[in-house]
């Protein structure tokens, strides 16, 4: 278990920087992870599917499909890789606060 | 640099024997390289214990991807600190495996500098694979691979990398061009392949003919196997020489033809090739003297997987025979089709030979237009259970 | 980061495969006429215009140090005006246009360590998977067995006395990577307990519903454990496939005690003569027994022998088996039937033998 | 009623049939050396002892009256010292020891217009079921359609000319009273309607659990309906089969606008040659047209005439079709392609064309 | 007794034409019984509106059992009362359905006597159906029935009556005797028979080798099927004659053999033995020249139904090979635990076939205490999804 | 639709003689619509078979197997067929008051 700083701002993550206890999360948090995912800005867009995918995730419990996201936020992949350069996955639900999406690599 | 040697008595025992030792390679790698030596360790605790140690999974990438690389942490960091991070990279190779010893070198360097100095020529997609290495080197090996004009695999739920038999390269047999495809259709779906969207994941691969020689039929979401429509092409000397040559034409070639479409009369050799399925025995067997006809082309078939989770699948025929010549058109609107209907009804981690055994290949053919023909099935149902959608209502009296 | 950015190209592709064709394939290519197999691991390949192209092939163990990567190189400099391919076997393949060179290449191969042959009706080099070099989800190495199985069998490599091709693969685990479900022999690394719950990380590991769906048997329920939400396993239900594990670390399979290897027969993927066909068990289980798997080696010697002996010309392992019956091939091979060989999965009702042929 | 009781008898098992056995079979029983077939519907066995027992196989409609049987056993007394059997697709055959009897014994049965026949390579009676005469569940009639195709094919029962047996059975539900789903040609009885519940009586007449589990579709659920426990449809999962019928009165399937009449082909029963098969899809649907069923007739007439003009010598319909592949199949027949014909049931996967095995 | 005749214009239309008419049958019987009178006006009916005129189920019988007859009701009774009762009889018939002109004319008799006077020579599943009746006449027909020495066969969730090909009364290629078997069966389960107890039905048919000339394999849940273990009985100097007589053996008869293990030379036919798969072909097609081996008995096999719900089966092999001679008390102890397992554990409405693949064959065999064999497959599982039932614990070290 | 009388018993059965409205059912019924399946009296061994089968049916909704009838009233088969001569489903169930049992005949 590693700990990650960053201003006020610390959190037990794993090794690919995800947070061990998301009920931690808060908007601090998140833009203090942004940073490692090559998030200059929070932005409007950003916050969206932030907010997007923690809504699901506490609805059904689990991510929502890639395909689901870009429909519901009205964002392209493209798009999404723009706010998100690693990512959905990786860089989205991280600064989300969501479980690490495991499934198909 | 490890100051003395590793004690491993178990993995030596793996240097011995005539086959290529890859304990002899991670040993070379090893000298001058501490995550190959710690990866020695690693492995030699793991042949004492009878158990990997690799956590699971990993999520790591180099920006604007979705994959290509497969982050991988040791659960011994401490006694391993160099394979703590050992992640692998997929490099999506050329086209049939070819290679110059000079870009090969050059790849090496990368690799040097960057990584365990291991790899696997190739991995079981087709990717060259470069393994282990750390979350700082990602970027900074991206960066000269892309310089060097190669760029990442697919990995998620992509298109995976694709790849083929080396075809018109190096085989008579190629019904049509495996590398041209294999090429346009790794250039065609680049963000498809980086940028995971799916369901799960796809694969396409491509066999020159139904020899196969890529398993397309056994591991690809699509198999493209080239074939013919037309007589198979024969050279009555050759089939002559053969004969002379002491070969058994009735038994080993005509006895095991599976259409039982050939005759023999001591002299020439007679195929109705109407009923010839093009199976290719008889021309594996006597290159010189028959080859596939003129009239050549492919066979699409979709589907096929690995076991999880609902038992392994071979492809099934959905298009018997197509001309397949750039620009692709007819193929990519079907390939665009099958992804549309996938994506959108697919349920998370399903492959699309189980989407289609869920949804109905009938339904599923409908949806993405194809008509139903019968060369999709081995045979016709055999329950009687037949989903009718419509049904006369009594008002509706000219029923 | 900015700065690397703006210079960042990406989805660029792989290199065009022309720049690394030899100047005989781009003449010739999709011009060929014959091929023949002039000795084991060397093919020539005749052009409608003549033109002759030498292939030889060695065994590569797949995994591969960039210096052993540079001596290839060499080898293709000093051989073939510095072409070479990997096939879909792994195998190193040089591309030679002068005869001559042919034999000298094959001396230094075998200096190097590198056996020249699996073509024709030989056994080709050993397809397969990570283990543990690499993988998470291993149950066996990989790169061990192969290397014991292919010291016992390169005899086979490097001969074309076999009735026909026969092609063996490895995956550690049922995942299978690679196509051994459609192999003549295949070794399978299996699970044989099921899934010992983390239940501390779950939670924050896993998505719980993905973790209850993933399991196919339903051996998988949601349940509260100290008040923590967390899953259960229903023991008897599981079958060991490790899915659960696949969407969540913190279900553990990997256990010494009881992984080990199954092996399998019969599969295959041409299309020649029979239809592509499944692998099906041979063998359940097989002891994890590094570094060498003497068990492994001896059970595979065994069936290509069997095989080998029985087989007509161009039979393959599964339809020389279908020729014989599996009731003869259990005979010949000696190996014991058992419960675990008949399926009970969901279309087992159809390999139920549902006829009178039989050999008594 | 208890005087009656006092006098009963039970469990007596019918009588030993060592009772109707002809002397010639009591002396020969077990000990037959080999069989000719004379003519059509004429065989000899011949025993070790050299004693002949000669079979004439003629056709029966199955639904007999007493005065048809009385008159069979007319001709037993007349013909083959009263000895006659039936057979297991129906017909009736007389038993006879002097060779002389056969062809006066012939002449009576043609003036009964009962044909002789159904032997070796010929087409015997249609296996059937009830229909509209007895049952409740049936889709269609099965005498009718019997007694309409067998007038249109009576000549290949009183022929040998065909390639080999041909087997017709007929069921009027999915049922499948006789194995129909084991024929060269099966006429099956289909519903196309979800059921029409009645909710007025379904409590009344049903157990709601087992209707609900009747169906292997999921299609029934328990509702209640203006404050009654009863059961409802979702009618897009319905496949007709009628299971919950079966169990609860109240689920009605029967249905004169969309009832009819599906034709399979290719099964068989016989380890000869080839395992046993099941049939398969060959006409989704005819409509019911009594009294003569045209469409079905032609339908039969229509796949007979096309297997007998080309299958090999020994060759069933399935095993015709197997050789020659079901494009063709459904390229010389002449039948439609459709959705219907791929299987979509449990292990519709198994049944897609998986190998690049094809004519084109 | 009907007045005038009715009017059926549409069954008319069966009367005409080459093959024996049931509608002839049903006329013939209305002339003097007033069932099958208004059983013709329904038929008319139902020919006319396309739909059958009978109400489902009904739950009727004789005293003491709990099967035997089919109830029957019109859903027209006003219209055609005397078909308002209309249920169907189950004589058990005799073994391989021989009959005495004697005794059939006593079995007319009393259906003339009691019911419809229409009879179905023989229902599919081998009974002597009496076809109509009303239920006040059920007990007085058994009773007469009874007397003549016949009895009821099955229906409902109980063994239902055995049959079988006539075997050694007619036919030289009868591998065990199949009537003897059958008597004894029927006799063995008189209770079962009748009272059923069953979670459904239970058949057993009874065919004397692989011709299986009752359809054994497609319709019993029990088939006993006659074959032999040893070399085929071959008369050389009648395969010549056939020869003489312009049958192509190579190509009729070697080339048709499944197992491949035929060799002619123009000569001699050479079959090994040891290869072949007793499928009968080439017996069939020489009937003269070839006969089954001498050590003859049956193969025992296990759960073909039709395909209400899961879809049918065909049976599949449970002992490969038995001796099957009096007193059959290795078959009667293997169905007796089969029935206790079944019984014990099957679902209502579950056939053995559909129980066994619930439970899986590798369960059921350990609970009726037979060994598995490879003769029990077609081939071992493919899919690598084995449910181990123990695993070894860590303290257990020695694993 | 027939009805049936019997003493003070008048109810509404189908042609097997089952009754339509089950909610009206007592023992009177019971012993009524017993004399129909030739059963003499009804003994104590005729009520636990009764009310066996209500109960099981009460908590199911549907009939138990004959099996199970034997296994929880300890009565052989033969001794069901001795106290209801026309059998569990015919005899049995009908005193019972139960719905008419289909499935396989
Ligand atoms: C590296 C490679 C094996 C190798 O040594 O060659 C590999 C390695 C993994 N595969 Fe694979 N698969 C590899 C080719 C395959 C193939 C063969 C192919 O692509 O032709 C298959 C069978 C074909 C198929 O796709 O069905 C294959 C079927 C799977 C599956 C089962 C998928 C299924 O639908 O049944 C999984 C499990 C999953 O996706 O969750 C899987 C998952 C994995 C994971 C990511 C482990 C996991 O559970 O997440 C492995 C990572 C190992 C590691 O640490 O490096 N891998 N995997 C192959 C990719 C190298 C490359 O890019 O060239
Ligand atoms: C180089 C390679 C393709 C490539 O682009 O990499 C290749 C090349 C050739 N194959 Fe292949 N096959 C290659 C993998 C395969 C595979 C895939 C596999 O093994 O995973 C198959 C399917 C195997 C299976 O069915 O399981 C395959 C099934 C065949 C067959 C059909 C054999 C059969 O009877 O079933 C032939 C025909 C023959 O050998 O007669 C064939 C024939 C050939 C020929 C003769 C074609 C030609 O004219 O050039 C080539 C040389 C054959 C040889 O090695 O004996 N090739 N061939 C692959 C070499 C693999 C290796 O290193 O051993
Ligand atoms: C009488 C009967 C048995 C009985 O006890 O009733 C019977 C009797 C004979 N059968 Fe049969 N079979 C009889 C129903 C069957 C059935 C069952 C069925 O049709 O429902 C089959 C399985 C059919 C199937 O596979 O679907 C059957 C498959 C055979 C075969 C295998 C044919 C094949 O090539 O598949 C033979 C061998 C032959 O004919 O060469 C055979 C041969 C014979 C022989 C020659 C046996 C003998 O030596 O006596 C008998 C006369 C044959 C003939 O009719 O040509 N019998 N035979 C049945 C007559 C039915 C009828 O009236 O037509
Ligand atoms: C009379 C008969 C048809 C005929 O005309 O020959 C018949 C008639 C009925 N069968 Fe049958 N079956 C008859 C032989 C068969 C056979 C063939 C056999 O036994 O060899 C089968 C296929 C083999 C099998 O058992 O699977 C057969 C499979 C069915 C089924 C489906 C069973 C299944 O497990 O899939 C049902 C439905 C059910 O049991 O609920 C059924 C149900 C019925 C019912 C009782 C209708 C129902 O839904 O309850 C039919 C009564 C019709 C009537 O009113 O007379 N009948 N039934 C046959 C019995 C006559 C006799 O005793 O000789
Ligand atoms: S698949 Fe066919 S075309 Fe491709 S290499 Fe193999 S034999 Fe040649
Ligand atoms: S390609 Fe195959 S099917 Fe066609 S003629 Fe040759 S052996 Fe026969
Ligand atoms: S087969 Fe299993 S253990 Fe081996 S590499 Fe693939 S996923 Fe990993
Ligand atoms: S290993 Fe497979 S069967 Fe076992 S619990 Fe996990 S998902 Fe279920
Ligand atoms: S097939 Fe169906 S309709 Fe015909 S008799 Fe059997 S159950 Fe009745
Ligand atoms: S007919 Fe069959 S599928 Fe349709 S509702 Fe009834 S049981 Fe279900
Ligand atoms: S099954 Fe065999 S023994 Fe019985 S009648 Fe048919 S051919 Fe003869
Ligand atoms: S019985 Fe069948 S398998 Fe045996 S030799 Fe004759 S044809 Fe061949």
């Amino acid at each position: 278990m590693q700990t990650f700083e960053y201003g006020s701002v610390k959190i037990e993550v794993d090794e690919d920087g995800f947070m061990q206890k998301p009920e931690e999360w808060n908007e601090e948090v998140a833009k203090a992870l942004a940073t490692t995912e090559d998030v200059k800005e929070m932005t409007e867009a950003h916050w969206k599917i932030v907010y997007y995918l923690r809504d699901y995730y506490k609805k059904y419990g689990i991510a929502p499909m890639v395909r689901k996201v870009c429909k519901e936020t009205g964002f392209s992949l493209k798009e999404i890789y723009d706010l998100y350069p690693s990512g959905p996955a990786k860089g989205a639900c991280k600064v989300a606060g969501l479980a690490k999406p495991t499934g198909c690599v | 640099m490890p100051e003395k040697k590793r004690k491993t008595p178990k993995l030596d025992e793996l240097e011995k024997g005539a086959w290529p030792s890859f304990v002899k390679e991670i040993k070379t790698a090893a000298e001058k390289n501490a995550m190959a030596d710690d990866l020695l360790g690693q492995l030699e605790r793991s042949y004492e214990e009878k158990i990997g140690h690799w956590k699971h999974g990993g999520i790591v990438g180099v920006l604007g991807y979705g994959g290509g690389v497969i982050g991988r942490y040791s659960d011994l960091p401490e006694e391993f600190p160099n394979v703590s991070h050992f992640h692998t990279m997929r490099i999506n190779q050329p086209a049939g495996w070819f290679y110059t010893s000079d870009v090969l070198r050059k790849l090496c360097d990368i690799w040097e500098k960057h990584g365990s100095g291991l790899t696997n020529m190739h991995g079981s997609t087709g990717d060259l694979v470069f393994l282990g290495t750390k979350t700082d080197e990602l970027e900074p090996t991206f960066k000269e691979l892309t310089d060097l004009g190669f760029d990442l695999g697919g990995s998620g739920s992509d298109v995976r990398t694709p790849s083929c038999c080396c075809g018109m390269a190096r085989c008579e047999w190629a019904c049509y061009d495996t590398m041209a495809l294999t090429y346009f259709l790794t250039m065609h779906y680049q963000d498809e392949l980086h940028r995971p969207a799916f369901p799960y994941k796809w694969k396409f691969k491509m066999s020159g003919c139904p020899n196969d020689c890529v398993a397309a039929i056994a591991r690809s979401d699509m198999s493209i196997i080239g074939t013919w429509r037309d007589d198979i092409q024969m050279d009555k000397a050759a089939v002559t020489e053969y004969a002379k040559s002491g070969m058994n034409i009735q038994k080993d070639v005509v006895g095991n033809c599976p259409a039982k479409c050939m005759e023999w009369d001591g002299k020439e050799i007679k195929i109705d090739n109407k009923a010839c399925v093009k199976c290719m025995h008889c021309i594996n067997a006597m290159p010189k003297a028959l080859s596939p006809g003129k009239d050549r082309g492919a066979c699409i078939l979709i589907g096929a997987k690995a076991p999880i989770v609902e038992g392994a699948l071979l492809s099934s025929v959905l298009i018997p025979f197509i001309k397949l010549e750039p620009p692709y058109t007819e193929l990519i609107e079907l390939v665009g089709k099958i992804h549309e209907v996938w994506s959108e009804n697919g349920k998370n981690r399903e492959r699309v030979g189980e989407f289609i055994q869920r949804v109905g290949m009938g339904n599923f053919l409908e949806a993405i237009g194809v008509e139903p023909i019968p060369e999709m099935v081995a045979h016709p149902r055999e329950n009687p259970y037949v989903f009718y959608e419509e049904y006369f209502e009594e008002e509706d009296n000219n029923g | 980061m900015a700065e690397v950015k703006a210079k960042r190209k990406t989805d660029i592709g792989p290199p065009h495969y022309e720049k690394f064709l030899p100047l005989i394939i781009k003449e010739n290519y999709g011009k060929w006429k014959y091929h023949e197999i002039v000795k084991p691991g060397v093919m020539v390949t005749v052009s409608q215009s003549g033109a002759r192209l030498y292939t030889v092939r060695a065994a590569s163990p797949r995994l591969l140090s960039i210096d052993k990567i540079r001596t290839y190189a060499d080898l293709a400099d000093k051989y073939s005006n510095g072409y070479l391919r990997f096939t879909s076997r792994n195998n190193v393949e040089f591309l030679l246009t002068d005869e001559s060179k042919i034999d000298p290449l094959i001396a230094d191969l075998r200096v190097l360590g590198h056996p020249v042959g699996g073509m024709a009706n030989s056994i080709s080099s050993i397809v397969h998977t990570q283990g543990w070099v690499h993988c998470h989800s291993a149950a066996t190495d990989a790169s061990g067995i192969v290397k014991s199985v292919m010291d016992e069998l390169v005899g086979y490599f490097t001969d074309m006395k076999l009735p026909a091709k026969l092609r063996i693969a490895l995956a550690c685990c049922l995942n299978m990577c690679g196509a051994v479900h459609c192999s003549d022999i295949a070794i399978l690394g299996i699970h044989r307990r099921p899934p010992k719950v983390d239940r501390t990380k779950l939670k924050a590991m896993c998505e719980i519903p993905s973790v209850v769906s993933a399991c196919p048997t339903a051996a998988v329920r949601p349940a509260t454990i100290d008040g923590v939400p967390s899953v259960e396993v229903i023991e008897e239900r599981c079958m060991f496939c490790a899915n659960c594990y696949t969407v969540c670390p913190a279900m553990h399979l990997n256990d010494p005690l009881n992984d080990g290897v199954s092996i399998w027969v019969g599969g295959k993927v041409s299309n020649a003569r029979s239809e592509p066909m499944f692998s099906k068990l041979a063998i359940p289980f097989l002891p994890n027994n590094p570094p060498r798997w003497p068990e492994v080696v001896d059970a595979v010697r065994n069936l290509v022998e069997v095989w080998a002996k029985n087989a007509r010309k161009y039979e393959r392992m599964g339809e020389w088996i279908n020729r014989i019956g599996w009731p003869r091939f259990f005979e010949l091979t000696g190996i014991p039937f058992q419960k675990e060989h008949i399926d009970d999965f969901k279309h087992a009702g159809l390999t139920f033998k549902r006829s009178t042929h039989l050999t008594h």
